[in-house]
C-alpha cells in the first residue's frame, strides 16, 4: 500500500511512472524507487524461495545488509532488490 | 568459560590443530592409540588449513616421487572419509589441467611418469577440445590432463571433522592453548609447557605448519621453513554451475606460467566451485608472513578470472570475501616428516608447502603406523629432517 | 522525584496519582485560575527544547539537561508554545475556566485527518480508552509547530486531567 | 591514485559531523562515501523530533537534521560520493571503492569509519517468513519509500526504536496490535510509550514471541507470558492475527572495515558486541583510522553526532589545522554534549566507553 498522504511527510510528490515486469505481470512503479518498494506496493511479499528447503523469503532489513530480498533482475541473480532502483522495462523473477 | 583441566601425562602430544595435526590425531585414535593430546594455539583449522585453495592434489612441478605414497594413501581414503567421520568433507572430483598445444608433449611425459609410478588409472590425457565439453563456461587451452581422483574438499569441514572425530574417540583436544616450551632430557623429549600447564609425553609431534620453526627452536632445531603468502577470492553463492570439475587449472603449472606478475607477486589461475555454490578464485603467491589481503592480489585474480570464465562478468558475479594464508615452504619443496636423529620422541609433521590438504592424511597414516609399531624409522627417507644435515 | 506508580515504572504510562509527583505539574489552585501547562515528563533523559521554547521562562531544566522540567506556575500563561516544542509530545495545556461545565485540553496531534473547528471527536485517556466525546474549539498549526498541530478540545470538566488523545475517525 | 586529506566512510550523523568539523577547521580535501543515494544515514527515516540540547539539534525532526547537515557539507565544499560502497581498506590507508560498476582506489591521510549498525533478529518458528521485518526496515519502507509493508503489526521490543516505529506506523495508517517485550519493564522512554498507549496500543511486558504462523507470509503470531526468569509459562499463549511482525531487538555495529584495518577490538556487550578500542579522540589502535557513531558502539543519533565531531576535530589537529590547545578546547565542548547521554540510567555507556579507551593505551595497530 502506498502512503499517499502523511501527517509529517505530506503529500507524495508526483513522480514519473515506469513499467516493470514481474514474472510476466506488468506493474507500474515510480522511477528511482527500489524494486522492493514497487513490489510491496503491489502486495507482493515473497521475493524468493530458498534453494534447499524452498522456504519463502521477503524483505527484512530494507537497507541492503541482510540479502534476504535478492531476486533475479534482468537475468542477474542475487540482486538486492531493496537497494536496486527500478528502470523502465526491468524484468524481475523470483529466485530459487 | 571454564577450561577443562589439562591431562598431565600422555603418550603422544601433537602440537598444531591444522590438517597435519588433526589427521594424525584421528589416524592414531583409529588405531586404538587414544592416549593422545592435541594442543592448538587458536582453534582447529584457524590458520592455513581452514582457509586455503582446498585442493586435492599432489605437487605438480616438478613431479616429486617421494610424495606420491602420501598422496596415494590420501586418495584411497577420501571417498570413504565423509562416511567414516560422519560429516560431509566436500570431496569432489576430478581435477583438470588445461594444456596448450606447446605443452602437450610435456603433459604426456608427465602422465607417463605417473603411470610408471603406479598411478596409471588415475591420470589420462584428454582428446583435443574434450576439455571444452567438460567445462563449457570456461575459456581453456584445447588439451588437458584429467586427474580422476584429484579435485577438492572443503578444508575447514575436513580438518575440523578429523579433529572432532579424534576427540570423540578419546583424544584430548586443547584449543586456545599455546606451547611455550619443550623440555628434553638425555636426548629424549620429556614434556611440553603450555600457557595452561605442563604435559609429560613420550612423543611430541611438530605439526605447526608455518610456525613449525618456532617449535623447532624450542628443542634447538633450525627448521628451514619459510612462508609464502597466498591469496584467494570468493564469490557469492551462485545458483548455476560455472565450474563442473572439482578443480581446474586453466594453464597448467607444467608451464610454470606466471603471468600477471606484479612485482614479487605471481597470479596463477585456479578455479573451483564449492558445493554450496561459491566460486573459489585463486591464487596469488608472494613472499610474506602476514595474512592481510591486498587490493593488488584481488584485482589480479579478478582480471584473470573474467578472462577464463567470462560469465563472471556477464552475470555480474560479486566477490564477497577474500583471504590470505601462509604456505610453509621448504627449500626442496618436500614435506618434513618422521623422527629426528638425536632427539628421541620428537616427530616432524610439517613443511607441506601447498599440498597439505591433499597429502596430510596419507602422511598421518604413515606416522601413526610408525608410532604404533614403536619403530624409530620412517619409511620415506627422502622426507626426513636429516636431509638438512647442516641445520642441527 | 518521588517514586512513580508500578504501571508508570513498567510501562511508562502515568497514572493520575503520578501527576502530583511531577515537577511539571501545576497546583489545583493554579489550574482553577486559567490555562496552564501540564508537563507529563517523568524520564530523566537529556532533553530541553521546552525550556528554550517558553517565552516566559516558566520552564526550567538547567545546566544538566537530564533534569526533569520544573514548571513555574506563576510565570506560565498557558500560551502553549511548549506543546509542539516537546519532542516527546508530553506537554498539554488544560484550561478549567473554559465554561461552567467544560474544560479545554490542548493536545498535540500528528495524525491525519486533522479535525476541523466544531467537529466532535472521541477522547481517549492515557491508557487509550475512549472516555468521552469532545468538541474541537480550535486547531493551531503554524509553521513554528513544525507539523505538530495542536487541537483544542472542549470536554466535560471532570475529564480534563484524563483526556490526552483524540480520535477523529475510527481509522485514525 | 587520488589522495584525500580526510576520507569519511558513511554519510550518517557521525560521518557528516566528522566531515563538517574537519572542514570548519580548515581540512582541505574531504570526501564522504555512502552507499545510499542520499546523505543522512538512518536519519532520513526519522520523522520524529529529536531529544537533546541545542548542540544535538534537539526539537528538530531527524529528516530535517539530515538535510540541514547535508546542506552544510555541500556548503563547506566536502566531496560527497553517493551510491559508493567502500568495500575495503588496505595497507597505507588505501580506500577501495565500488561505484557504478567500477572498482577504484584512493588514499587518505586520515579515515573515519562511521559505518553504522545493522539490526538484530530473534529466532522463533516462522521468523524467516515474508512479513517479518526489522523495525528499521519497516521505517525505511514507509518513511523513505512510502509504502506500507503491512496493515496489522505486532511489534517485538519496547526499546525506543520499537516504541517510535510503532508510533510512526500509526501515523502511516497501520494498526499496531501490541508491543511486546520479554523484560518486565519497557526498554525505551516513558514519553514514547505514552504516545502509543494513549492511542490504544497495548504494551505487554514479560511477553515473548513464541511462534509466527503463515504459509507464504505472516498470518498470525503467538506470544507467551514469561516468568521472572524469562521462562515461558505454558497456557498463557495469545494469538494475534497480523500480517507483519516487526522486530526491534537491538543493533549490532558494522565494524568490518575496522577489523580489516587490524584495529584492536574488545568485547563490550553494553555497546553491542565487539568494538574497536579507541582513544578519547576516537582514534583506533591503527594510526589515522578513526571510528564514530553506532559503528563504534551502539548509542544514539545524538551521540553519533558528538563522537563524529570529536573525530573530525582530532583529524584536523593531526593534520596540523588546529593547535593542540584549540583542539582540546573544541573536543571538551563536544564531550560535554556526550555526557547527558551517558549518565543516570545510561551511566553504563560511560563505563563501557571508558573501557574501550583504557584498553587502547599502550596498544599498537597490528598492521602498521
Amino acid at each position: 500500500m502506498r502512503i499517499l498522504e502523511h501527517p509529517i511527510l505530506g503529500k507524495m510528490p508526483p513522480r514519473k511512472v515506469v513499467k516493470i515486469e514481474m514474472e510476466g505481470r506488468v506493474l507500474e512503479a515510480f522511477e528511482g524507487e527500489p524494486i522492493a518498494a514497487a513490489l510491496t506496493a503491489h502486495g507482493i511479499c515473497v521475493f524468493r524461495y530458498t534453494r534447499v528447503r524452498k522456504e519463502p523469503r521477503g524483505i527484512s532489513c530494507a537497507i541492503g545488509q541482510c540479502t534476504d530480498c535478492v531476486m533475479v533482475v534482468n537475468g542477474i541473480p542475487n540482486t538486492r532488490t531493496c537497494v536496486t532502483r527500478v528502470e523502465d522495462g526491468m524484468k524481475i523473477q523470483r529466485q530459487e | 568459560m571454564l577450561k577443562e583441566e589439562l591431562k598431565r601425562r600422555t603418550e603422544v602430544v601433537i602440537i598444531g590443530g591444522g590438517i597435519a595435526g588433526c589427521s594424525l590425531a584421528y589416524c592414531l585414535a583409529k588405531r586404538g592409540i587414544t592416549d593422545v593430546v592435541l594442543v592448538e594455539r587458536k582453534e582447529l583449522a584457524s590458520e592455513s588449513s581452514g582457509a586455503n585453495f582446498a585442493s586435492v592434489m599432489c605437487t605438480m612441478i616438478p613431479l616429486r616421487p617421494a610424495l606420491l605414497p602420501l598422496y596415494s594413501r590420501s586418495l584411497d581414503a577420501f571417498p570413504k572419509l565423509s562416511e567414516e567421520l560422519g560429516r560431509d568433507i566436500g570431496y569432489k572430483t576430478p581435477r583438470l589441467n588445461a594444456l596448450t598445444e606447446e605443452a602437450y608433449e610435456a603433459g604426456e611425459k608427465y602422465v607417463k611418469q605417473f603411470e610408471e609410478l603406479g598411478f596409471g588409472n588415475g591420470f589420462r590425457m584428454l582428446a583435443k577440445n574434450e576439455i571444452n565439453g567438460m567445462e563449457p563456461n570456461m575459456v581453456l587451452a584445447p588439451h588437458g590432463i584429467l586427474d580422476l581422483r584429484g579435485g577438492q574438499v572443503n578444508p575447514l569441514y575436513y580438518t575440523t571433522a578429523l579433529g572432532d572425530k579424534a576427540r570423540e574417540l578419546g583424544v584430548k583436544v586443547y584449543e586456545n592453548t599455546e606451547v611455550v616450551g619443550i623440555r628434553c632430557e638425555k636426548g629424549h623429549v620429556r614434556l611440553i609447557a603450555t600457557d595452561r600447564g605442563e604435559i609429560e609425553s613420550t612423543y611430541v609431534v611438530n605439526a605447526c605448519g608455518a610456525w613449525a620453526p618456532r617449535i623447532g627452536a624450542m628443542v634447538g632445531l633450525r627448521i628451514p621453513i619459510e612462508t609464502l603468502k597466498c591469496q584467494v577470492v570468493v564469490s557469492e553463492k551462485l545458483t548455476e554451475t560455472y565450474v563442473h570439475s572439482g578443480s581446474i587449472t586453466p594453464i597448467s603449472y607444467l608451464l610454470a606460467d606466471m603471468d600477471q606478475s606484479e612485482g614479487r607477486m605471481h597470479c596463477f589461475g585456479l578455479y573451483k566451485q564449492l558445493k554450496k555454490g561459491e566460486l573459489l578464485i585463486g591464487i596469488t603467491e608472494e613472499p610474506g608472513n602476514d595474512k592481510w589481503v591486498t587490493f593488488e592480489a584481488m584485482e589480479a585474480l579478478a582480471r584473470k578470472a573474467i578472462k577464463i570464465i567470462p560469465k563472471i562478468k556477464d552475470q555480474n558475479v560479486h566477490i564477497i570475501s577474500s583471504y590470505a594464508n601462509l604456505y610453509a615452504v621448504t627449500p626442496d619443496r618436500h614435506a618434513i616428516l618422521g623422527p629426528v636423529d638425536g632427539l628421541q620422541g620428537f616427530i616432524m609433521n610439517c613443511g607441506y608447502n601447498d599440498y597439505g590438504i591433499g597429502t596430510g592424511y596419507g602422511a598421518a597414516e604413515f606416522l601413526a603406523e610408525m608410532i604404533l609399531n614403536d619403530e624409530k624409522s620412517f619409511p620415506i627417507e627422502e622426507l626426513r629432517f636429516s636431509r638438512f644435515s647442516s641445520y642441527h | 522525584m518521588k517514586k512513580l506508580s508500578k504501571s508508570a515504572a513498567a510501562k511508562g504510562v502515568l497514572k493520575r496519582e503520578d501527576l502530583g509527583r511531577l515537577p511539571g505539574m501545576p497546583s489545583e489552585k493554579r489550574l482553577k485560575k486559567g490555562p496552564v501547562a501540564i508537563i507529563e515528563c517523568a524520564d530523566e533523559f537529556p532533553c530541553n527544547p521546552c525550556e528554550a521554547a517558553c517565552p516566559e521562562q516558566a520552564i526550567r531544566i538547567g545546566e544538566d539537561i537530564t533534569n526533569l522540567p520544573v514548571l513555574d506556575e506563576d510565570k506560565c500563561t498557558g500560551c502553549g508554545v511548549c506543546i509542539s516544542a516537546c519532542p516527546g509530545l508530553a506537554i498539554f495545556v488544560v484550561d478549567l475556566t473554559y465554561s461552567q461545565k467544560e474544560a479545554v485540553v490542548r493536545i498535540p496531534h500528528e495524525f491525519l485527518p486533522i479535525p476541523g473547528k466544531g467537529e466532535v471527536v472521541k477522547c481517549l485517556n492515557r491508557e487509550g480508552k475512549i472516555i468521552t466525546e469532545g468538541g474541537v474549539v480550535k486547531v493551531i498549526n503554524p509553521k513554528r509547530n513544525d507539523r505538530t498541530p495542536v487541537i483544542w478540545v472542549a470536554v466535560p470538566r471532570e475529564f480534563a486531567q484524563d483526556v490526552r488523545a483524540i480520535r477523529v475517525s475510527d481509522t485514525g | 591514485m587520488e589522495t584525500y586529506e580526510f576520507a569519511v566512510v558513511g554519510g550518517g550523523p557521525a560521518g557528516m559531523s566528522g566531515a563538517i568539523e574537519a572542514a570548519k577547521a580548515g581540512v582541505q580535501k574531504i570526501a564522504i562515501f555512502d552507499e545510499n543515494p542520499t546523505l543522512g544515514g538512518q536519519l532520513v527515516k526519522q520523522t520524529h523530533k529529536f531529544f537533546g540540547g541545542r548542540e544535538h539539534r534537539a526539537g528538530k525532526r531527524g529528516i530535517d537534521i539530515a538535510s540541514a547537515m547535508a546542506k552544510e557539507c555541500h556548503g563547506l565544499g566536502i566531496d560527497v560520493m553517493k551510491d559508493t560502497v567502500v568495500w575495503g581498506i588496505f595497507k597505507g590507508n588505501t580506500v577501495a571503492l565500488y561505484n557504478e560498476g567500477k572498482a577504484q582506489r584512493l588514499t587518505a591521510k586520515a579515515i573515519l569509519l562511521a559505518t553504522g549498525a545493522s539490526e538484530n533478529n530473534i529466532a522463533c518458528p516462522g521468523w524467516t517468513l515474508p512479513g517479518v521485518l526489522g523495525a528499521g526496515g519497516i521505517q525505511t519502507m514507509m518513511n523513505v519509500h512510502r509504502v506500507l509493508p503491512g496493515n496489522r503489526i505486532l511489534m517485538v521490543g519496547s526499546g525506543n526504536v520499537g516504541l517510535i516505529v510503532s508510533y510512526q506506523l500509526l501515523q502511516a495508517g497501520a494498526k499496531v496490535v501490541a508491543v511486546i517485550d520479554i523484560l518486565p519493564r519497557i526498554g525505551g522512554y516513558g514519553v514514547h510509550a505514552s504516545k502509543i498507549t494513549r492511542l490504544s496500543v497495548p504494551i505487554l511486558t514479560s511477553h515473548s514471541l513464541k511462534e509466527i504462523i503463515g504459509k507464504d507470509r505472516v498470518e498470525a503470531a503467538v506470544i507467551i507470558k514469561v516468568d521472572s526468569k524469562n521462562k515461558p509459562i505454558p497456557g498463557t499463549e495469545q494469538r494475534f492475527d497480523v500480517d507483519t511482525v516487526c522486530l526491534s531487538v537491538g543493533l549490532s555495529p558494522l565494524a568490518e572495515l575496522a577489523w580489516m584495518c587490524g584495529c584492536k577490538f574488545l568485547y563490550v556487550p553494553e555497546l553491542g558486541g565487539w568494538m574497536p578500542c579507541r582513544s578519547e579522540k576516537m582514534e583506533t589502535s591503527v594510526p589515522g583510522i578513526y571510528v564514530a557513531g553506532d559503528g563504534g558502539g551502539i548509542e544514539e543519533a545524538s551521540t553519533a553526532m558528538m563522537t563524529g565531531a570529536i573525530a573530525g576535530i582530532a583529524v584536523a589537529e593531526s593534520l596540523g589545522y588546529l593547535t593542540k590547545e584549540r583542539s582540546e578546547e573544541l573536543r571538551k565542548e563536544k564531550t560535554k554534549g556526550l555526557d547527558p547521554f551517558r549518565c543516570k540510567d545510561f551511566g553504563f555507556r560511560r563505563v563501557a566507553n571508558e573501557k574501550l579507551i583504557e584498553n587502547i593505551i599502550g596498544s599498537k595497530g597490528v598492521r602498521e
